[in-house]
């Protein structure tokens, strides 16, 4: 660039500078933020986001500031950080690091104002870029008559011979059944258990526990459970000496088992 | 292919590009489309007649086809990948109290007319239920009973005796057997039935055999 | 082709079939269709990952298209052919500048948690644009970041990517260049303790980008 360009670039920017000032003075509230005004003002500069003076813009912004107070125009308090902070780097960047001095560096504080500035543009122009995109609704279509996916739900209805068997129980005896309770004392007969199991015995083809033969009412009650179990218990042995059914247990103290034994 | 292109490099807008067209705005519009319409929307002097001819011919055997509907045009799925657009799931679920009950009493009393069934549940049975046990081929009309108005009887069917492992419906437990077994109260008792499982009543079991 | 057609008889449709297959069910679903759900609803054994190679290649140049949205697939009309569409045209919510760019800068850096967004843009977010950006379905929770108050992250979703035309996060317009510039890098202010972990970030970030 000779030198003249340069000038007349200066020039320039000096006026667009003054300009973009003014504006910022009437509209601060047009900018989201010192970072985005930053960023505007950068513009200023006319070149490469990567090559700009920070000390530049930092001293734009400052002078923005003092402006806007000369104005009696309220700033927002993150803008005041900023200025605080632009000072800050500012001083970092003319004075040469005190001896001893730790913390970063004026230039690697600028270094990171210009990437985030950089960053900023960046995510800016990409969301434009994505914006400009084909748009599913208004370059390209979805189908018109979507035919969705019908959800057939058959339901397959069942029922066991059992709920067959209560269901007709239920009916039949609805008007003079009463719910079987023992009326007497707490002793079950082995002949009661007899009958009953005579009874219930034809339905018992497979191995089946003894205790699913105990009457209903029969089991809460430690007293009842003794006497009913072993009324059960003997009635078993009496049929399996009759040969009606054969009875088994696996081991000590395990369930005995019967069923009925095949003709 | 390659003749029809050249062709359309003669054509004011090529053919193949107004067939483009045309399947655009059927695959997009919400409705059937007229060829009129087609035509409107089309640039100056496109002819969407003769793209729609292409456009069907194209998809002729595909997944999806072009069709008249009316006077309008539309794709729509091919006939016979219809299943594809169902997803089937079957659920189980129990038989009503109500369909048991009035099953239960036909399963008993065949032949039954429904003005028995009735009787014997001492409440009407609804339409829903005897269709819905026809339907599931559990029960079937019998010969209609000889008295005035000649009622229909229904009976079990084979479809019944398969599920529920009955070789006669005269297998079934009498009335004395039901009480006798336990089956009158109103929990079901566990083991009298080669069908139910034994896994809970174990537990139950060790229950009853434990200290007392 | 014979071999593998013979082989078909006994396992599953023949490719050609299971072409049209896909065809029809994606002509039948405005949703972009997951693989998974496509071969969920074929005949067992149906390949629908080859189906649909087959499929796009057929309908290469047409009217419509087949494209890929993440991983699910499904039939858009060609961009060049909207101007026809106008009528079907939703006109979908003017977004606001900063909804716009908080979306870029999901996309571009996703996961990202909010403060990471702040941090770019300078300025903090409304909790009406994310709002927003949820309800349109473009953006959705991703992953928590493992650093201190574990910070939930947004990712773009597959809504985001069916709208624009992207097969993949990956294909987002410029983003190779700008990860090469550094310049979707979170860099910490110098002298201050870096709120994230980059190490993990980084990682997540690749996974994020990562075909699915």
């Amino acid at each position: 660039m000779s030198g003249e360009a340069a000038n007349q670039d200066w020039v320039e920017q000096d006026v667009e500078a003054r300009r973009a000032a003014e504006a910022l003075i009437v509209d601060v509230e047009g900018y989201e933020g010192p970072l985005d005004l930053l960023l505007t003002m950068s513009r200023t500069q006319k070149v490469d986001l990567r090559q700009i003076s920070i000390l530049q813009l930092a001293q734009q912004y400052l002078a923005f500031v003092e402006q806007a107070k000369a104005l009696r125009l309220e700033l927002a308090a993150d803008y005041l950080v900023m200025a605080a902070w632009l000072a800050f780097l500012k001083s970092r960047l003319l004075l040469p690091p005190e001896p001893g001095d730790e913390g970063p560096t004026g230039e690697e504080l600028a270094a990171h104002l210009a990437f985030q500035l950089e960053r900023l543009q960046a995510m800016r122009d990409a969301a434009a870029r994505l914006m400009a995109r084909d748009q599913l609704g208004r370059d390209f279509f979805v189908r018109g008559v979507p035919e969705d996916v019908t959800r057939v739900r058959s339901v397959q209805y069942t029922a066991t011979l059992l709920d067959l068997m209560q269901g007709y129980a239920r009916i039949r005896t609805r008007d003079e059944f009463r719910p079987f309770v023992m009326d007497r004392d707490k002793v079950f007969t082995m002949e009661e258990a007899l009958d009953r199991m005579r009874n219930l015995i034809g339905f018992a083809g497979e191995w089946t526990d003894l205790a699913s033969y105990m009457p209903d009412g029969w089991g809460d009650d430690p007293v009842r459970r003794r006497s009913a179990t072993a009324a059960h218990f003997a009635a078993s042995l009496e049929l399996a000496k009759a040969g009606t059914v054969e009875i088994r247990q696996s081991d000590t103290f395990a369930p005995i088992q019967i069923r009925k034994k095949d003709e | 292919m390659a003749e029809e292109q050249e062709e359309s490099l003669f054509e004011a807008p090529p053919l193949a590009e107004q067939e483009r067209m045309v399947e655009a705005v059927l695959f997009a519009s919400a409705e059937p489309v007229r060829v009129a319409d087609l035509n409107a929307r089309m640039p100056h002097g496109a002819d969407a007649e003769a793209a729609l001819t292409l456009l069907q011919k194209r998809y002729d055997g595909r997944g999806v086809r072009v069709v008249k509907v009316g006077d309008a045009w539309a794709i729509r799925t091919a006939p016979d990948l219809g299943f594809l657009m169902k997803k089937e799931t079957v659920e189980t679920r129990k038989l009503s109290r109500a369909a048991i009950e009035t099953l239960a009493i036909i399963a008993y009393h065949q032949p039954v007319t429904r003005a028995e069934i009735e009787e014997i549940r001492g409440v009407s049975v609804s339409r829903g239920t005897i269709d819905q046990l026809l339907e599931m081929d559990w029960i079937r009309l019998g010969r209609r009973r000889m008295t005035p108005g000649r009622p229909v009887t229904f009976v079990v069917t084979q479809g019944f005796l398969d599920h529920f492992g009955l070789e006669n419906a005269r297998d079934l437990p009498g009335l004395k057997e039901l009480r006798a077994a336990g089956l009158l109260e109103n929990r079901p008792r566990p083991g009298q039935l080669s069908e139910t499982e034994t896994g809970d009543e174990d537990e139950d079991q060790s229950d009853m055999f434990e200290d007392s």
